[in-house]
């Protein structure tokens, strides 16, 4: 590969590290804060060797106290630091939901812009890597809804990297969620030094007339590898890998529906109440004289993420997006 | 624990001075600004609970009795320190340079209320319990990366020690050593609960024990020893030394909010008797007094010139422009999202629609 | 009004005074936990007059501590009693959402039944009623989406008892919302002792066959006043009180909605990640064929719920109702 | 703070008893019990550090050195007390009664592990940190309303210490006079995060102080002091006088998980001197010796038993029918909603139709 800036072959866990340590060389107002961040490098190893690098005091250990050390940050962030937070698993976020809900998702509306939250929460998410129980929640829709917050949640390691460098240098909070299934999975070329993902805009994968797969994170390898079987069937799908999950890419969304007119959306979280059911109200409120069949969503159940040996069943498969595809397109 | 934590005193009941190492730091100015303060701050807040009542604010929280916490604990700040304050701590905030009227917003129902004037790090007020003890570790942290010598002071109430996010926030400063001073007003109720119900523990100080910080408890209605010992405690955090907990013990003479009956809970019959015995006013007045500071003409004049200034406020917060609700939209984010962008359009057209 | 059973004029408020007081009559298990609930009666007065009526032991004062007492009502639940837990305003239950995400609604399906966790979580929410800031959310969406939860929102005195004691009684954790604007709003006859309302049925509040509209709790006088000035016009809607919001009513929604063939749902929460999606979805999935028009959403805007002044911008009211509607109906 | 909770021992590291008033109560059947669940306990862990390697259960929390602490604590309980354990406490929980088959099932990602033998009261390890606490009181308070002698012991690590939780569930105990046993396993490591950056104070006992309640430190490698000290908190607790905060000073000489590399953090050399110096079995071990106690035949066969007896829970595992998705589906909820039902009804239906 020939291109104008160097690159280096990176796993997604690789490329956050690289985008950390970009940061930190760029901005001196970056500072890490997590539990075993520094001197271990995380427990996916994620901050690797940027302790080492930039110190203690740029790359900290905290006690073990998510609203704690989430609310610390909040603080920071209101006294001219661009904190990077790490929650060493999504599932252990919720200690910090009213930090985050109330004060960092707030603060810029309450005082009218006067104070401002510019921080990134970092949050593994996920299951399927046989973690013990408890470490897979997938609950990306709980922040969705939360006004204030934007979420983003990057499936290749480019885009891991150029967005979590957007996302730091966002003027508000962002939650970015790793899929940590797909950390060590594959490898890409992605640039040295700093360059930018826009957030909000999702990214075609590949293009089919015949039908509109959508998903974000550890779904979307799961969402071609479906549309790739389709194709030999001759069923020709738009996969659409969201990328930022607040706010939807509305305009890429609606103009491949309006194409295809039928939809099957990918979503590893419990059907009920997930991202998904956003999406189908989009393309309700966008597409509505367009769509030939029901949109499909092939889900997480409503039951909660299960213990390991449960996950493959838990898990949406390929098999199982390859159905509700041909369901949909034979509808 | 009670003995090793015992209530501090410098000025006591009669207002004669029990720690007289402090003798010579009470200048007259200090004094007057004080009692100043205590004035601007108590007609205040009787206007807000009147106002109130005439239904021209919303539901008020007064904190008449916790006066000398407020202004002692604020006028202790420097210029550039920064202020994390509750919901019952405009008394704080307005000796801090928040102006009346928009304190007057706030209780108003405007986001312009939680605007502070230009330059001066006053954070809105907290409403949910203890949240802000976190923030204001990680704010105090942020200045001692930066190396300045600005210190940071929190205000929490009894109730909001029983929260995770006291203990966590000051677990925070206390490992980080970050220059903050939790400033606890004891006034011994949590809405209808009493302190007793809230912890086993006598005092709130003691707490500090946990986090190898220095606690100290102080009589929160005395302004000097409040003025004194925040002072010392912000010079420990701007010299390196950490945090300190500070619990001033003290007393709400009213309801908790304009919606809340104390008489459900407690018998007013108390309230009455500490006004008569231990208010914060009536004690630097009788210190002044006994020391030849007090002028009777002076005082009137302090009250003559605080009433014309809380009037013109409120005569500014009857004249603030209506609520626009474009302002609702506007802030969420830096740019805001497609999503607002088109729900404030729908809406602001359906409104105009409406209207016109 | 002569019936069988002697009733009560009630107000919302004191519906659920009533439930409490009968079940803590009925069952020696009931053990209510809160701030304020004791002595002073609950800040809303819902639990006036219990403590004295039953003792400390049965009604108790906590330390303001949403996690602690939230936590420690699971372990009495797990320990053979029926907590229900006030927390004082729903914007005040984050501090909690770890101790009910991960523990009350996960503990049955982690032991397969063998630890259970009985227990009620009331919560007064909404805006409308000029409380101060951050006082007034409706994050119905949040408990929704978590697996083992139910959650109940009534809209009437009569449903606010008759479910309440349907909770208390269930095997399993249930969010029971309590709409603050109508606490005292209106009054409704409400039978003396024990009766339940069943979980998961929503109410038919108004025939018509021209268009579905669908609201809970405080929305619910909404919808009314809209469908009312739309029959006006000649516009004939049904009115669905969804009463549970986990789960849905789905065979109300879908035989309304397959007779209309047109929705109108109101929302008081946020649009994005809103329970109105799921019911997008719900539609979707069992009356896609039936549909004549997109649903329309009329929902609270992706902004943190505002100061009071500017409230009532921010909530459905009849008249964007309405707007809906003819929108609908003119699809 | 150190002088005065100062780690006490009943048995010093030679293993002579150093406090003597317990010698009456340090019986050979005691002793011959303690050493045959030390034995057993580490045995098991480290079968499954191996199976963990080999592929045959998934990743693993070994708690090899704390094996007097969760031995010792466990034994002290009575058969009605209840059990809130975390991750780590799968010692404990083998003590008190949960099978090895079941420990194993956990490991192996199976909600079978969760499940503990009939009438036994230990709840399901918990994973995310001190949330434990809270309920942990609960339940503590449901036995004191019911009139019962019972009392609960819960387990958390020094890492919990920092949490909201730990606070909140220390202050509602104490508040409510729960028959509750706070039992901190101080291994001195959070993962990587050593204690001096978890907090500044030198000790987890003076915690206690924050909430009025009994704390006190003990070697937690010191099978004698861990077991008598939580049966007096346990009494204490029983009779009505509350909580007590036990800190157990331990160290755990393996990998955080089998996930972990501790090298990276730490420097193992420790481990091995701690091995050679305060390891919990070679203390007992000593003692016996010392006492007489010690019998190598009736050692050996403590050993042989327990090879045998884990080798069987492994083969019940290895035998044990497969995982069934239907019980993701079954036990949400007491009935299942319409949505759960359908999800499982297309789900079964699907997947025979792949099988099939
Ligand atoms: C997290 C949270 N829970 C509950 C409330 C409701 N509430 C408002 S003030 C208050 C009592 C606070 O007592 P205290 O900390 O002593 O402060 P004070 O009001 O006495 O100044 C309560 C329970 C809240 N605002 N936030
Ligand atoms: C709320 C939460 N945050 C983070 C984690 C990840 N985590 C698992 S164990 C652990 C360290 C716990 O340390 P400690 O309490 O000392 O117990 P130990 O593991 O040493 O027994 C962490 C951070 C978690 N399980 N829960
Ligand atoms: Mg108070
Ligand atoms: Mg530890």
């Amino acid at each position: 590969m020939t291109t104008a800036v160097n690159t280096k072959t990176l796993t997604l866990v690789q490329a956050v590290n690289d985008a950390l340590r970009t940061m930190l060389k760029e901005r001196d107002d970056v500072i890490l804060l997590g539990e075993d961040i520094g001197k271990n490098g995380g427990v996916f190893r994620a901050t690797e060797g940027l302790q080492a690098e930039f110190g203690e005091d740029r790359v900290i250990d905290t006690p073990l106290s998510e609203a704690g050390f989430t609310g610390a940050a909040i603080g920071m962030a209101l006294n001219g630091f661009r904190p990077v937070v790490e929650i060493q698993f999504l599932g252990f976020i919720y200690p910090a939901y009213e930090q985050i809900m109330t004060h960092a998702a707030r603060m810029r509306a309450r005082t009218m812009g006067h104070f401002t939250v510019p921080m990134v929460i970092r949050a593994p998410y996920g299951a399927g890597v046989r973690a013990p129980e408890i470490h897979s929640d997938s609950t990306e829709a709980l922040f969705t809804h939360m006004p204030g917050m934007k979420v983003i949640c990057p499936a290749s390691p480019y885009d891991a990297k150029g967005l979590l460098i957007a996302a730091i240098e966002d003027p508000d909070p962002v939650l970015f969620l790793e899929p940590m299934r797909s950390y060590r999975a594959f490898r890409e070329e992605v640039p040295e030094g700093k360059y930018t993902v826009e957030i909000g805009k999702a990214k075609k994968l590949r293009e089919g007339d015949d039908v509109t797969v959508i998903a974000w994170g550890a779904m979307v390898p799961v969402a071609l590898k479906a549309a790739e079987s389709a194709a030999k069937k001759g069923i020709h799908a738009d996969v659409i890998d969201l990328r930022t999950l607040y706010p939807l890419d509305k305009d890429m969304i609606a103009a491949s529906v309006q194409k295809t007119g039928r939809t099957v959306i990918v979503q590893e979280a419990h059907a009920t109440g997930g991202l998904a059911s956003d999406i189908v109200a989009l393309i309700n409120d966008t597409s509505f004289l367009y769509q030939k069949a029901p949109v499909a969503r092939v889900t997480g159940f409503d039951v909660p993420v299960p213990f390991f040996a449960y996950e493959d069943d838990y898990l949406p498969t390929p098999a199982r997006v390859l159905h509700a595809i041909e369901k949909t397109v034979n509808f | 624990m009670e003995r090793q934590f015992p209530i501090r005193q410098i000025m006591d009941e009669q207002g004669r001075i029990v720690e007289h190492e402090y003798r010579g730091q009470i200048t007259e100015e200090l004094v007057m600004a004080m009692y100043r303060h205590l004035i601007r701050t108590r007609t205040f807040d009787r206007k807000c609970v009147s106002l109130q009542r005439q239904g021209r604010i919303g539901p008020y929280v007064p904190f008449e009795g916790q006066e000398a916490c407020q202004v002692g604990s604020a006028l202790a700040l420097e210029d550039e320190d920064w202020m994390f304050p509750t919901y019952r701590d405009h008394g704080a905030m307005m000796t801090f340079g928040r102006t009346l009227t928009q304190t007057l917003l706030y209780w108003k129902g405007r986001t312009e209320g939680c605007i502070p004037p230009q330059g001066k790090k006053i954070v809105p007020p907290y409403v949910p319990i203890a949240t802000q003890l976190p923030q204001a570790a990680g704010a105090a942290y942020a200045e001692k990366r930066k190396g300045t010598k600005n210190a940071v002071i929190v205000y929490f109430g009894d109730g909001a020690t029983s929260e995770g996010d006291f203990h966590e926030g000051l677990n925070f400063a206390s490992v980080f050593n970050a220059p903050v001073v939790f400033f606890n007003q004891n006034n011994q109720y949590a809405i209808s609960v009493p302190i007793t119900r809230q912890m086993k523990s006598k005092t709130i100080a003691q707490k500090a024990l946990a986090y190898d910080i220095p606690g100290i408890r102080i009589d929160g209605n005395d302004i000097f020893a409040v003025y004194f010992h925040t002072k010392q405690a912000l010079e420990r955090a701007r010299n390196g030394e950490g945090p300190t907990l500070i619990e001033a013990v003290t007393w709400r003479y009213g309801a908790h909010t304009t919606s809340d009956d104390p008489s459900k809970y407690r018998d007013q019959e108390e309230s009455k008797r500490r006004r008569e015995t231990t208010d914060p006013i009536m004690r630097l007045e009788r210190f002044m007094q006994r020391e030849g500071f007090w002028d009777e003409n002076w005082a009137n004049d302090v009250q003559e010139r605080v009433n014309a200034e809380v009037e013109q406020a409120v005569a500014e917060m009857d004249r603030y422009p209506s609520a626009n609700p474009e302002d609702m939209f506007d802030y969420v984010f830096a740019e805001p999202t497609w999503t607002i962008a088109e729900q404030k359009q729908a809406y602001m057209e359906w409104k105009r629609g409406m209207e016109g």
